[in-house]
């Protein structure tokens, strides 16, 4: 195996050991930065990590009647998650899975692990998981249409909707983060991470009240290393949109050669990134209350047009 | 939003400094390691514990900060904390909570009432205390326990 | 002509015929035919065995003709004097092949299930409520017939050939949807509207093409192809209309979908597989046909019509598809969905190549016939599961069903199968197609020039529209196998449900394979369309696709390999699943009763239904589809603040029908009145009209001379 | 400055000017809208001084300097004044819903796109490429007109119609003579005070200032 091609892989290994390691990390952070705006003291960093310890430990769950997609649906989640985060740019764009990499078969993927998840909520056939479910994929499929147009609108730019030659280009021309097309992009994708992480105030992610429930209510039923699978899987999902939207948009630092030196940029680079990012979601959070679920579209609806004023105004402001 | 700001900058760490706890005495959960997620289950309480409870896991004792946070599902959970005396009507879905919850777990009776059905004992709509339903583990007396009983009782748990 | 020259000439042909494989298939399809009139004197048992396989015979040899004219091989012969006024010509070309290629795999898998679906299998005790009617002699023998006419319609060479053809298979789809109208009253509603609107259909495109064979003075398609480019724009522009209403109402696009979602649900459900994913599809041929090959291209305004309609197509069918409740109806719906994104990739095409970008034109019109191919494997595997269900549970409607995966496993996960691809997901392979469809409108304003007003409006909106008509398309076949296939049964029906006899699964299974085949390996097909695209003269010359393992772009940086995906999908859920399990070999898996905030009684009657799971939509939508309620509740005999009972009930009727189709109607109805009084059977006024029109033409000629 | 740096910023704040005026259908409290109206006046005046620094004259920077007086200065405590007198806090319910009026903001972007490119075509500068922006406000402004209830939010759709009106005005031919301007937009104001009235009188004659109810005027 030749120097860079095996360094390449090295650079996928890195990543992906880097987000499964540090995705309950950023959970852990946004948690605490909450607490401390709360005036709590707050649970620390190792807790998410202490939480799956011991979740691995338990028994598991399946509800009387459900049938193996219960069970194999955090699996599935969690695959796709990982293949995203083997394929996409985070700390470098050479990965050897590139051409999976492609915005449309990202989103796609994305889209497979929700629909994982929402099919395992059908499956427990307790009403909260059918309306958890619902609601899920309703969310996911509104938000479609913004996610690719705005990619659309980043894509034109470049001539190709390959996440990593979108990063490259931005880094090649760093003015073109500036211009109107890509701030309305970053805008409507900004309300689309929080749509598709389930964060405010599209859902609230700390709820104990079942009705008010989006995501949380397909995972209800799990349990012990069920569970576990289910929140690291969220929590890499988290991860990945954070980290993704951080590339796009400030796509400094990211190894485009696979060097050792560029690598450990592109770990310390995307660290910083993810950690800003989450640090900024979760303060935001304390601001807002959640939102009616059928004010939600609302949100989509203005993400949506942002994405087509981003792709028109790069035919004239750009 | 301003205002929220303000309110922030004024207010400051209002989190007590943590408690010297004696984790010695403890019932011995090594598994737990420091995590335990509890579903409250209030089997006929006149809400007096609860207003500890919630007061416990307020920002002034921040409960949360020993690795302890309450879940909506008794399938997430591992402690079931279990307030009041248990009246006839919630003999069945006390029992299905605790059938609900993945093993190992373990149950909390907190408060009086719950550990001898306290000044309801012989009440009409009264089953028992909540021994008599499900296998308590732990017991909080206090009619209410004061916040820092519950704390320690849940630390000495969680084991943090 | 004297008997001894037709005899010589029919000899030629024959002589012609025999000589390729391509010839050789087609024989074997009209001697199939043949036999299938013959077969209507078997014993009912036998009869169904000999319609199946001869069904599936000329499958198997429309799929051989199209794959050796996808290869190159061509035909063209005429069969004087076998028509009246004309002569039977039948001419194949790759474009042609590739629709016989897929209408016959089609016929393959039907006719395999059309086998057991009328009868019990002798090995298994199911107690399925079999449908009746379908066994009559006149459906067995139809089935056949149908089958061959769909896979000749492509072969016909002239305009008269076409029509016939095109007729007789519209004759024969009505006949076997009426297949069960003494079962169910609403059979004979679905096929009304169905007669209407497929005759209206013809009569469009009869005169579309009578004018443009006036117009171009032979009837012939070889002769048009010469002549359509260079005739007056009015006439092509006449012709394109007329033929794009009438195909369109073939191909189900809105407004023109009504037929669909009656004819669908009412049909059995092999027929509804065949009209669903073969017949439509012949309504995209004739646009191609005479759009592409016979006018050879068009102004802009006519592709931005079809992108336009497309869209819309695509957006209403999958809105409507989402909140439908009814399996088979939703189904329909998703066709026009599904047809409506193939004729986006058609106007994107036909709007590229009128600007002469043959690459995006290229790109795009592959992958317009990507997706035929796809729909019609996946369409194909969801109608047949649609119909184990009905035949074992009697069931269509989504709100009884559910838990049929223990008891239906193989159809629930072939069900699956489809259903993933249905909602173009990786690894499915409406996904490979969706993704081509992007990239190609994806990339058609990254040009260094400044795009053109209409194309850089066009564009965005069709990427919003498509990438909609996506996310709804995966809410709907969630719905569709969640609350169809998964968790607890709803009702009784539901809960006797027994697995399918072998010759449905067989029948599903192949169908399956071909999904499969194409999720994997979508090149297979794609590079053998290189040869359609050149049959389409405006379109591009060079393939848009190449590769091996990989999807590459030609002419545009994209690149993705469905099959990397799959593969890496499928490796790390096992490895994820083996480590997991290790894990777990201290804590088993236990189950429980379901968690109902300890409610005591838990029934299946709590689950979720598809109407409350479509809910959300419904009202987000509520301007578009504006669902009626109706509630009415029972008050306790003694007390009227005491509720007994509460019964919701909703319908989302087809608002375009309701608003389009009573006008229409209303004016059919004056016009029939009209007639109705100019006869009322006295001989003696239709004498007076005799006399009437002699004078009229005594006085023109007195005039005129 | 460079030419490059000059269109980078341009094109940033007419990228602006044409977010705040999508906001402005999206928001339905009273306050923000006005906000949203004082970023949008600061942002015209950015756009006049930008054009300025190009053309050299002082003649642009005066105008700038008005735009900003009179349209982040005056015209906002006006419209607050007015806020506090009719007591309606929030635009309660427009005639076309929330998302739809954005859908409807989309698409009347992209016609503005399609109308102007003419336009553009003439001599197609940096500067005449975002005259797209001016027309998409001056529609947008329309339809706020059109759609909104309360009389201060038609008087919002009115001042985001002028702006549009202004944004075009400075782009197409690189400002408008200060007189012009000035004498413009003192209409607008004297338009504003008497809205003021207006909605004082609408509120002492129906309690309320929908102006649907100015119907009843008619019998």
């Amino acid at each position: 195996m030749s120097g860079p091609a095996l360094w390449s892989v090295v650079g996928v290994v890195i990543q992906v050991l880097l987000v499964v390691l540090g995705a309950p990390l950023l959970v852990a952070l946004m948690r605490q930065v909450r607490a401390r705006l709360e005036g709590r003291a707050g649970a620390g960093l190792g807790q998410p990590w202490r939480d799956l310890r011991k979740q691995l430990r338990k028994e598991p769950i399946a509800p009387d009647g459900s049938t193996v997609v219960f069970t194999a649906a955090p699996v599935v989640a969690l695959s796709s998650a990982l293949l995203i985060v083997a394929a996409i740019p985070l700390i470098t764009t050479t990965s050897p899975l590139d051409d999976v990499a492609d915005l449309y078969a990202v989103v796609s993927l994305l889209l497979v692990g929700s629909v994982a998840m929402a099919l395992a909520g059908i499956d427990t056939g307790s009403a909260f998981g059918g309306m958890g479910s619902s609601r899920t994929i309703t969310v996911a499929a509104l938000a479609e249409p913004t996610l690719l147009v705005a990619g659309f609108a980043l894509s034109v730019r470049v001539g190709s909707s390959n996440l990593g030659s979108l990063v490259e280009h931005a880094q090649r021309a760093p003015s073109v983060v500036l211009s109107p097309a890509t701030l309305l992009a970053a805008a409507a994708l900004w309300i689309v991470v929080v749509a598709e992480a389930g964060r405010l105030p599209v859902d609230n992610p700390a709820t104990h009240l079942e009705l008010t429930m989006i995501h949380e209510a397909t995972t209800l039923e799990y349990a012990g290393r069920d569970l576990a699978l289910v929140e690291l899987g969220s929590a890499i999902r988290l991860t990945i949109l954070l980290g993704l939207w951080g590339n796009l948009f400030l796509p400094w630092g990211v190894a485009t050669t696979v060097t050792p030196g560029a690598l450990a940029l592109g770990v310390l680079v995307m660290v910083v990134k993810v950690a800003v990012l989450g640090a900024a979601l979760g303060a935001s959070e304390v601001f807002m209350a959640k939102w009616r679920l059928f004010r939600v579209p609302e949100l989509l609806a203005g993400s949506f047009l942002f994405g087509v004023l981003a792709v028109s105004s790069s035919f004239f402001l750009a | 939003m301003r205002g929220i700001l303000r309110k922030i900058q004024k207010v400051g760490r209002v989190a007590e400094p943590a408690l010297p706890v004696d984790l010695s005495g403890r019932q011995g959960d090594e598994m737990f390691g420091g995590s335990i997620q509890v579903r409250h289950v209030d089997a006929g309480s006149c809400n007096g514990c609860e207003v500890e409870i919630t007061s416990a896991f307020g920002p002034v004792y921040d409960l949360e900060r020993y690795g302890v946070r309450l879940v909506a599902s008794p399938r997430h959970a591992d402690v079931l904390l279990v307030t009041g005396p248990v009246t006839r009507n919630m003999v069945d879905p006390l029992r299905k909570a605790y059938e609900a919850m993945p093993a190992p777990k373990r149950v909390v009776a907190l408060g009086d009432c719950a550990r001898n059905c306290g000044v309801f004992a012989g009440g009409y709509g009264v089953h028992g205390a909540v021994g008599d339903v499900v296998p308590v583990d732990v017991e909080i007396p206090g009619c209410p326990p004061e916040p820092e009983a519950i704390i320690s009782a849940l630390r000495g748990l969680s084991g943090r | 002509m004297s008997p001894g020259a037709r005899g010589h000439h029919l000899r030629v042909a024959w002589v012609e015929w025999s000589m390729s494989l391509l010839g050789l298939a087609l024989l074997v399809v009209a001697f199939a035919a043949a036999l299938s009139v013959a077969s209507v004197g078997l014993p009912s048992g036998v009869r169904a065995r000999t319609s199946g396989a001869l069904t599936c015979l000329i499958g198997l040899a429309g799929v051989a003709a199209g794959a050796s004219a996808l290869l190159g091989d061509s035909l063209s012969v005429a069969a004087p004097g076998l028509l009246p006024l004309s002569s039977a010509v039948l001419s194949v070309d790759p474009l042609a092949g590739f629709f016989m290629f897929v209408v016959g795999g089609v016929a393959i898998a039907a006719g395999v299930y059309s086998v057991g679906y009328a009868h019990p299998d002798e090995d298994a005790h199911d107690g399925a409520t079999l449908p009746t009617g379908v066994s009559s002699r006149t459906v067995h023998a139809a089935l056949p017939l149908f089958a061959a006419a769909m896979v000749m319609v492509p072969a016909a060479g002239n305009v008269t050939t076409f029509l016939v053809l095109w007729e007789v298979m519209a004759l024969l789809s009505l006949l076997l949807v009426l297949a069960e109208h003494r079962a169910r009253p609403e059979v004979g509603g679905a096929g009304v509207w169905y007669a209407a609107m497929t005759h209206a259909g013809l009569v469009a495109i009869l005169l579309g093409l009578v004018a443009l064979a006036t117009a171009a003075g032979t009837e012939s398609f070889a002769g048009m192809r010469e002549a359509g480019p260079g005739l007056p724009s009015g006439v092509r522009t006449v012709v394109f209309l007329l033929v794009f209403a009438g195909f369109g109402s073939k191909a189900g696009l809105v407004p023109l979908h009504v037929w669909l979602p009656r004819a669908h649900p009412e049909a059995p459900s092999y027929v509804s597989a065949l009209m669903s994913a073969a017949m439509v599809n012949l309504g995209l041929y004739g646009v191609l046909r005479v759009g592409f090959d016979l006018l050879g291209g068009g102004p802009r305004w006519w592709w931005v019509l079809v992108l336009a309609v497309g869209a819309l197509s695509a957006l209403y069918g999958v809105l409507q598809a989402s909140v439908a409740t009814d399996l088979k109806r939703l189904l329909a719906y998703s066709t026009t969905e599904n047809l409506g994104l193939i004729f986006v990739g058609v106007g994107a095409a036909g709007m590229f190549a009128a600007d002469g970008d043959s690459t995006l034109a290229g790109l795009l019109m592959a992958a317009a016939l990507l997706h035929t191919a796809n729909h019609a494997a996946f369409k194909t595997v969801l109608f047949l599961g649609a119909g184990s269900v009905l035949r074992s549970t009697g069931l269509r409607d989504l709100d009884k069903m559910g838990g049929l995966a223990r008891r239906m496993p193989v159809t629930t996960a072939l069900f699956g199968v489809g259903a993933l691809a249905a909602s173009g997901l990786p690894p499915g392979n409406g996904f490979v197609s969706e993704w081509l469809l992007l990239q190609g409108l994806i990339h058609s304003l990254s040009g260094e020039v400044e795009p053109d007003v209409v194309v850089a409006i066009a564009m965005p909106l069709a990427v919003g529209a498509v990438a909609l008509t996506a996310g709804l398309g995966v809410v709907t076949f969630v719905k569709a196998f969640g609350i169809g296939f998964l968790a607890r049964p709803r009702s009784p029906e539901a809960m006797a449900a027994s697995e399918a006899p072998g010759t449905l699964r067989a029948g599903m299974v192949l169908a399956a394979v071909g999904c499969a085949v194409l999720a994997v390996a979508p090149l297979l097909l794609v590079r053998s369309l290189d040869r359609v695209l050149l049959t389409m003269s405006p379109i591009g010359q060079e393939s848009p696709v190449h590769g091996a393992v990989m999807l590459e772009l030609s002419g545009i940086s994209g690149s993705m390999s469905p099959v990397l995906i799959a593969v890496s999908l499928a490796g790390g859920a096992a490895l994820l699943a083996l480590v997991v399990g290790r894990l777990g070999r201290r804590q088993p898996r236990r189950t429980a009763l379901v968690w109902g905030c300890g409610g005591t009684r838990l029934s299946p009657r709590m689950e979720y239904t598809a109407t409350s799971y479509a809910e959300p939509l419904t009202r987000v939508f509520d301007d578009v589809l504006r669902p009626e309620h109706d509630v009415d509740i029972t008050h306790h005999v003694e007390s009227r603040y005491l509720v007994e009972s509460v019964r919701f009930r909703q319908r989302v009727p087809d608002r375009v029908e309701a608003r389009l189709y009573p006008p229409l109607v209303a004016g059919v109805n004056w016009w029939a009145s009209v007639a109705r009084r100019l006869q009322n059977g006295s001989t003696h006024r239709y004498l007076a009209y005799g006399l009437i029109g002699l004078l009229l033409v005594l006085i023109v000629l007195g005039v005129t001379s | 400055m460079s030419t490059a740096l000059y269109t980078q910023l341009l094109y940033l704040v007419c990228g602006g000017l044409l977010l705040t005026s999508v906001l402005t259908l999206w928001r339905r409290e009273l306050s923000a809208l006005i906000r949203l109206l004082t970023a949008q006046g600061v942002l015209l005046a950015a756009l006049a001084a930008l054009l300025g620094t190009q053309d050299g004259g002082l003649e642009l920077f005066a105008v700038a300097f008005g735009v900003l007086l009179l349209k982040a200065g005056v015209l906002p405590v006006v419209l607050r004044r007015v806020l506090v007198d009719s007591g309606a806090a929030r635009e309660t319910q427009p005639l076309v819903n929330v998302p739809s009026s954005l859908l409807a903001a989309a698409l009347l972007t992209l016609l503005a796109y399609a109308v102007s490119r003419p336009l553009v075509d003439l001599d197609p500068t940096p500067t005449t490429h975002a005259v797209p922006v001016g027309i998409a406000m001056v529609l947008l402004g329309f339809f706020v007109l059109v759609t909104r209830r309360r009389a201060l939010s038609q008087v919002i759709g009115f001042l985001l119609l002028d702006n549009g009106i202004a944004a075009t005005a400075f782009l197409v031919t690189a400002g408008v003579p200060v007189i012009v301007e000035l004498a413009v937009s003192m209409d607008l104001l004297l338009v504003v005070l008497v809205l003021q009235v207006l909605t004082a009188r609408l509120r002492a004659a129906f309690g309320d200032t929908d102006i649907d109810e100015l119907r009843e005027l008619r019998d």
